[in-house]
């Protein structure tokens, strides 16, 4: 049952972060988003994954929201949607049912493994993914650091205009 | 290995073409047209020397194997060349007439800015023409099919920047024929597609094998050679894709008289001759040519005699040449048909390049005489009407041209009539509806190019420009000379009883008749005769550009029909074309077509023409706005999904989720 | 019960998926659409840890979900970025507006 | 470790170094600075060819087998180089060396040109990597990282809100790619326990594994532009720097179709589902490539339409290799891959030096008439851009004819009547393509209005080279097209392996998908 109480957590907390009016209110409604889903894969069994979730999904991005929007000033924002409300929940919904329709019946069957620690998969089996996952994070960075360049690092006597 | 003389004939134009390519901004005026001729010239003489060689081959069939190009599963296409008494004559033809060509084009290009990357784009024609005659297999030939469709195409368009928006015409035509054309080739590679298919080879011998184990009259034959059909019908200018010829005009005479005459325009004809063994095997087709070539002739030869341009006429003169060719193959004579396309290629270069010296020296006495000018409007050089007169100013030119028509027109002994003739008897034999078709064509051959004859070379001078008109220089009028000797003597190739070709080409083919022979030499001289009597006394009465053809006095509307080609361009402009361009309802469509049926259903002659004058206004304007654009219509509004918006986007994404996973849940269900 | 928990995350699943999709559809202002990433993301996180925990692959799961994480993090931070710079450059941050001045119509541009 | 890692750790490993070569303290000579970063790229990217040649010996030895691959152990998982990663690293280091020698005369001049140079590479040993990747979610990690990587590309005009706005579109609809593809990959993890890329997954007809696929097919799909997900494509190849754009139509759209690929492989047993859906995506993306150009009056937009219907030759070409199982085609398709990347470089990279020497801006979007004079302005660009159309529309004897021929025979051989009659829809449709081709060729010999003292420059050695070494790819892929089977023989045999023999096949009714419709 808690189980059931954390799916509706999420999805009330996640419909209402993206209809309310206020940006800021909007960004702690994902916190709370994130912090349902957290609690879902802790009963899951995702033990440390649900920590890390928990961190990152409440603690560090809602503030990364709120940054970024206090350097832009801006605070609320709800225009009239280009595409009807009506119409894209119905393609939203005809997209899940069908979703649905291809896969169900699923085959939920739990099957038991040997257990293989978490910290063990991450760092030695799929220590590939932490490699990727460097470049990753290296990519991004140069991204940001290009997108929120200063404009006067441009040096005098360079053509742009080329 | 030594060189095979069929590589060196391909290879020389196209070493010329590099020469020039790379040379050229070293080289002074003349030069590139010397290398170009030069390349030429040893084509020819390589092309002689490979035709000696058929008669030693095995068969009578040379393979040059160059290399592998295409070699996947089933497909092995080899870069592969073919030498037989078919692309020999083909190629000493090409090479022949293009030396000459490109002698005359050195005088003529003189001057002109871009004279160097005009011989590139020649020599480069050459090589191209080469490779489509000498191809070993479908693949290979399409190669150069296509080579020859750019070079046609760059070279109409050469003079694209000509002020006052003649450029722009000229580029458009060029357009015109590249699109055309490629309709013709897409019905071409759908052959392709089909004779790979069926025989898993594009080679000449195995295709040719495997088909002659078919039925005559197999579908898949019918299929296949109306496919190639198609592809020839665009090449060589019959209808319905004979529009774009008589606007190829626009590029440069020489152009004119080697490409849109005797050379490119006769690859469709080639191309069935070469696919001989299929269309023998598929009398459908062969009705289906023989009613269009018979068709085309008529239609060319009709609308030639409405011209006023010089080039036109002579452009019109080629389509209907074309059909005769093409009712020749349709009916099986393909022995005649290369006799009359290699004579063809003879007297009309010579007939182009005569006509090209006449412009050429009125466009220099325009020049000269433009400062005291002013009376009778813009100078058209090309315009028959402001000609007149020349036989006294340019006599070589008169002698040559003169000799050129009367090959086209038929005149014995010339060759025109001996080639022309053999189509005729073998029509008489075999289908007495083309004959007909064909003889009233021959009828109206004689009388156009004798209508030409008078308007440009007698009477007094009509315009200040033929006034002062001079010969043009020794090296435009020499090749001149020497193609009419060929046309003089060129009727020994076949002579009826003697044919040398018939022999070479190992073929039987005998169909001369006395009484058909007498029957075209009377259409010939009757046609000429009532055009010197019609038009004579029309130029000896007209003193200025301002005079009335007198057959446009009589009938002015129906001559402004066929000056337009019988309106099929137009009717293509209103409906294809419009329907790339604009969008309409349907219901008015309907609406529309029920006035176009009220308009032609209107009898009487006298209405007709009327009605049809009225609708050169009115239902072509209706046409053009109702057939409405298919095409154009669905681009603006799948141009129109574009919004460029995140939000309409993910709604793209999401539709494709909703149509991948609606087909992925059946499937699923289905099973 | 570990059933009806599967059967909880896979609705969480269709539900922030579709959550998700109709806020990228509707939503005109950048940073929301943004967030309704973040949402789509969540949803991602959680289809993998349900199958890894489905088929025992649980560790496995986990270290995904983690690489997911971090992926969707970035995302979010270059997406803000975006952002930001946009406001600064633009003055706004409404879809609408940006794409209508960006997306010149081939009609607009010949006056025909 | 095996050498033959470092096609894929040495452009990872030097990106950084790039850039921070990039930020020496040059302070009187900044430019300085970005020459270096811009010749230790091209140093690497040296590097990597000298790694590819041995990679392609090593390869080359192992031609015993029955598909033969390098691997490289990290940790339990592999990096597995077999002739699809040859196939990709080949396209990926040929289309990075030489946009990166074309953009060290306009981007190297440019305030922040080393994070420019870092991410080329990075994208490109992230593309390498995702190629090699033998673990479907370890190929969605590259995956990712080469999409921020060039995600950094197409921002590289930061201060113009254009470019920004295509960034935007870029990453959102590629997120939400990739997250399905995630799902997908989920799904395969749910059901068969297994996330490895040789595996052979018995039940692929089961309806989680269906799903799996179709979401892959969907989610790389935004990348490779499948029709109605294409919609961040034309923006991108509009605004963003004319090198990222020549980058993106030569190499990163298509990771997306290799990526796929990839990820269907250990489903091969509902091979004939996946491939009729390529079929379908195939004719409508030609149809709407073809339509969408036809009234585009911005080259670089028209370019990026024509992108989409020549996907949709590849779709169609390895649709029918997957759904009926034809040897030719899915070499035909690999062979159009390479060919459309050779000729779409080309052309970018031409409309860049056009631009560049009519003294004009090349990375703003351009209308064509912008391209007038080109001829007299720069021969060499007005010729190399005419072959490359001329080659994109299909005419003989160009690279582009061929492989348009070879798979219109692919998929009149296969001997399916659906795929016959859509490769016939298909040449039919090239005929359209002229009347949006045609119009650019003619504006290129026109001369230009004279503006007023628009200054013209020759190209620079660096803008000549690529244009010429392209130039001749193009004609000598048309004639020569054996050459390239050097390339896509061993990639469409690595493909076919991947997606297993006969045996492998699960009797699924494909063919009741098209009782659907015909």
């Amino acid at each position: 049952m808690l189980s059931v109480a954390a799916v509706l957590v999420m999805l009330f907390s996640a419909l209402l972060s993206i209809s309310v009016r206020w940006l800021l209110t909007a960004a702690l409604w994902l916190a709370v988003t994130s912090a349902g889903a957290a609690a879902l894969l802790y009963m899951l069994g995702a033990h440390e994954i649900a920590v890390i979730e928990f961190s990152v999904g409440t603690g560090l991005v809602p503030v990364l929201f709120v940054f970024a929007m206090s350097l832009m000033g801006r605070t609320s924002s709800m225009p009239t949607p280009i595409i009807p409300r009506t119409a894209a929940g119905g393609l939203a919904l005809l997209c899940l049912v069908l979703l649905g329709l291809t896969l169900l019946p699923i085959n939920t069957a739990g099957q038991d493994k040997v257990p293989i620690t978490f910290s063990q998969i991450l760092w030695q089996d799929r220590s590939l993914d932490m490699l990727v996952q460097i470049v990753l994070i290296f990519a991004g960075i140069i991204s940001v650091l290009n997108i929120l360049r200063r404009t006067d690092a441009e040096p005098p006597g360079i053509r742009h205009d080329h | 290995m030594p060189v095979h003389p069929v590589i060196l004939v391909i290879l020389l134009p196209l070493l010329g073409m590099l020469a020039n390519l790379f040379l050229a901004h070293r080289l002074r005026e003349p030069t590139p047209g010397l290398i170009a001729g030069a390349a030429a010239g040893s084509a020819f003489l390589a092309a002689l020397w490979a035709a000696g060689m058929v008669g030693a081959a095995s068969g009578g069939v040379v393979h040059v194997h160059l290399f592998d190009w295409i070699a996947v599963g089933a497909l092995q296409v080899p870069w592969a060349l073919r030498l037989d008494a078919l692309s020999a004559a083909m190629m000493v033809m090409i090479t022949g007439v293009g030396t000459l060509i490109h002698v005359y084009a050195v005088g003529y290009m003189r001057g002109d800015s871009r004279y160097a990357r005009f011989f590139v784009y020649l020599n480069l024609f050459l090589a191209a023409m080469l490779l489509l005659v000498s191809a070993d297999n479908y693949l290979v030939l399409f190669v150069g099919w296509e080579g020859v469709g750019v070079c046609s195409y760059l070279l109409i368009g050469f003079w694209f920047d000509k002020p006052h928006g003649q450029g722009v015409k000229n580029s458009t035509a060029g357009r015109k024929a590249f699109i055309v054309n490629r309709i013709g080739d897409a019905g071409l590679l759908i052959g392709f597609g089909l004779l790979f298919w069926h025989f898993d080879s594009l080679q000449f011998d195995a295709v040719f094998a495997g088909a002659s184990l078919l039925p005559a009259g197999d579908p898949l034959l019918v299929a296949v050679t109306i496919c190639l059909l198609a592809g020839a019908l665009g090449k060589s200018a019959q209808i319905p894709l004979f529009v774009w010829l008589p606007e190829a005009m626009a590029g440069p005479t020489p152009v004119s008289a080697l490409i849109h005459a005797a050379t490119m325009v006769t690859a469709g004809v080639f191309l069935i001759l070469r696919s001989e063994a299929l269309f023998a095997l598929a009398p459908v087709t062969g009705t289906l040519i023989v009613a269009i070539g018979a068709l085309t002739a008529l239609l060319g030869a009709s609308a030639a005699v409405a011209q006023r341009d010089i080039k036109r006429t002579l452009a019109y003169s080629t389509i209907s040449q074309l059909g005769f060719m093409m009712a020749a193959v349709g009916m099986g004579a393909y022995t005649a048909a290369l006799f009359h396309l290699i004579t063809h290629a003879c007297f009309k270069a010579l007939l182009f390049l005569s006509a090209g010296s006449v412009v050429h020296a009125l466009e220099h006495a325009a020049h000269h005489a433009a400062d005291h000018a002013g009376r009778g409007g813009e100078p058209f050089p090309q315009d028959m009407r402001q000609m007149g007169g020349l036989r006294k100013r340019m006599p070589l030119t008169f002698w040559t041209y003169t000799l050129g028509a009367l090959t086209l027109a038929g005149a014995a002994p010339l060759a025109g009539f001996f080639s022309k003739d053999a189509i005729l008897g073998w029509a008489a034999d075999h289908n007495p509806a083309a004959f007909l078709a064909l003889a009233a064509a021959a009828g109206l051959t004689a009388f156009y190019v004798g209508r030409q004859w008078v308007m440009v070379f007698f009477g007094a001078p009509r315009t200040p420009m033929a006034k002062t008109a001079v010969e043009s220089p020794p090296i435009m009028t020499r090749p001149l000379l020497l193609l009419a000797g060929l046309c003089l003597v060129g009727g020994a190739l076949n002579l009826p009883g003697r044919g040398a070709l018939t022999g070479w080409l190992g073929a039987e083919e005998e169909s001369f008749h006395l009484s058909v022979a007498i029957a075209s030499l009377a259409l010939a001289a009757g046609g000429m005769g009532l055009a010197i009597l019609i038009y004579g006394r029309a130029v000896r009465r007209a003193a200025n550009a301002a005079w009335r053809d007198p057959l446009e006095a009589r009938a002015e509307r129906l001559m402004q029909v066929m000056r337009q080609g019988w309106w099929i361009d137009k009717l293509y402009r209103r409906t294809f074309i419009c329907a790339f361009k604009r969008t309409g309802l349907a219901l008015k469509a309907a609406e529309e077509t029920e006035l176009v049926f009220d308009r032609l259903t209107y009898a009487g002659y006298n209405r007709l023409t009327e009605a049809l004058a009225d609708a050169d206004e009115t239902l072509f304007e209706g046409l053009e706005h109702s057939t409405g654009s298919f095409v154009q219509g669905l681009a603006g509004a799948s141009e129109r999904t574009q919004t460029g918006q995140l939000n309409w986007n993910v709604v793209g994404i999401i539709g494709g989720l909703i149509v991948v996973f609606a087909i992925v849940a059946t499937i699923g269900a289905l099973r | 019960m570990i059933i009806d928990m599967y059967a909880a995350g896979i609705a969480a699943v269709f539900g922030l998926l579709g959550i998700g999709l109709y806020g990228l559809m509707t939503l005109r202002n950048l940073i929301k659409v943004i967030l309704s990433l973040q949402i789509i993301g969540k949803a991602a996180v959680l289809a993998v840890v349900v199958a890894g925990s489905i088929s025992g692959e649980i560790a496995i799961a986990q270290s995904m979900a983690a690489s997911v994480i971090v992926a969707d993090t970035l995302v979010a931070v270059i997406g803000l970025a975006l952002a930001v710079q946009m406001q600064r450059c633009h003055g706004s941050l409404d879809l609408r507006t940006l794409s209508m001045k960006f997306h010149t119509p081939p009609e607009a541009e010949n006056g025909g | 470790m095996n050498p033959v890692a470092w096609l894929i750790a040495l452009p990872l490993a030097s990106s950084p170094l790039i850039y921070l070569a990039g930020r020496l303290p040059l302070e009187p000579r900044r430019a300085a600075r970005w020459q270096i970063s811009w010749a230790l790229s091209l140093a690497v990217l040296a590097g990597m060819w000298a790694v590819f040649a041995a990679a392609a010996r090593d390869l080359a030895a192992l031609s015993a087998a029955p598909v033969p691959a390098l691997t490289v152990e990290v940790g339990a998982l592999n990096l597995r180089i077999d002739g699809l990663s040859l196939f990709t690293a080949a396209l990926v280091l040929g289309v990075s060396t030489l946009t990166l020698i074309f953009s060290g005369v306009g981007v190297s001049g440019r305030a922040g040109a080393e994070k420019y140079f870092a991410m080329i590479l990075a994208t490109g040993g992230a593309m390498i990597g995702m190629a090699c990747a033998a673990d479907l979610f370890n190929l969605w990690l590259w995956f990712e990282a080469m999409m921020i990587a060039s995600l950094m590309l197409v921002a590289f005009a930061y201060d113009r809100p254009a470019a920004l706005d295509a960034a935007i579109k870029y990453l959102v609809q590629n997120v939400v790619g990739s997250l399905l593809a995630l799902m997908g990959i989920a799904l395969v993890l749910g059901s068969a326990g297994s996330l490895r890329l040789d595996a052979v997954l018995n039940e692929a007809g089961s309806p989680a594994l269906l799903t799996a696929g179709a979401l892959f097919i969907l989610g790389f799909g935004v990348k490779c532009a499948l029709v109605p997900l294409h919609t961040w494509l034309p923006d991108v190849y509009t605004h963003a720097p004319i090198g990222t754009a020549a980058l993106f139509s030569g190499a990163i759209t298509v990771s997306g179709l290799i990526a796929m690929l990839r990820a269907l492989a250990p489903l091969g047993g509902a091979a004939e589902v996946w491939g009729s859906l390529l079929l379908g995506f195939g004719a409508l993306n030609i149809v709407a490539g073809n339509l969408l150009a036809l009234r585009q009056k911005e080259l670089r937009r028209l370019l990026a339409y024509s992108s989409i219907s020549h996907i949709g030759f590849m779709l169609l070409a390895l649709g029918v290799a997957l759904y009926t199982r034809e040897p030719a085609a899915a070499q035909a398709g690999l062979f159009h891959l390479l060919n459309h990347s050779v000729m779409k470089a080309l052309a970018f990279l031409t409309i860049g030096g056009g631009l560049y020497s009519l003294g004009m801006d090349a990375d703003r979007p351009m209308p064509f008439r912008q391209l007038r004079g080109l001829g007299r302005s720069s021969p060499l660009a007005a010729l190399a851009l005419t072959l490359a159309i001329l080659s994109l529309a299909g005419l003989p004897p160009l690279a582009g004819f061929i492989s348009k021929w070879q798979v219109f025979q692919a998929g009149m051989a296969s001997g399916s009547p659906a795929a016959g009659a859509l490769t016939l829809f298909a040449a039919l449709n090239t005929l359209l393509s002229l009347a949006y081709y045609l119009p650019v060729v003619m504006l290129l010999f026109a001369d230009a209005p004279a503006e007023a003292g628009a200054p013209r420059r020759p190209l620079p050695w660096r803008m000549q080279i690529p244009l010429i070494l392209l130039l001749g790819f193009v004609l000598l892929f048309g004639i020569l097209p054996d050459l390239a089977r050097l390339l896509t023989d061993p990639a469409s045999a690595a493909l076919q392996g991947g997606f297993g023999g006969l045996d492998r096949l699960i009797s699924l009714n494909g063919d009741s998908l098209w009782r659907l419709f015909f």
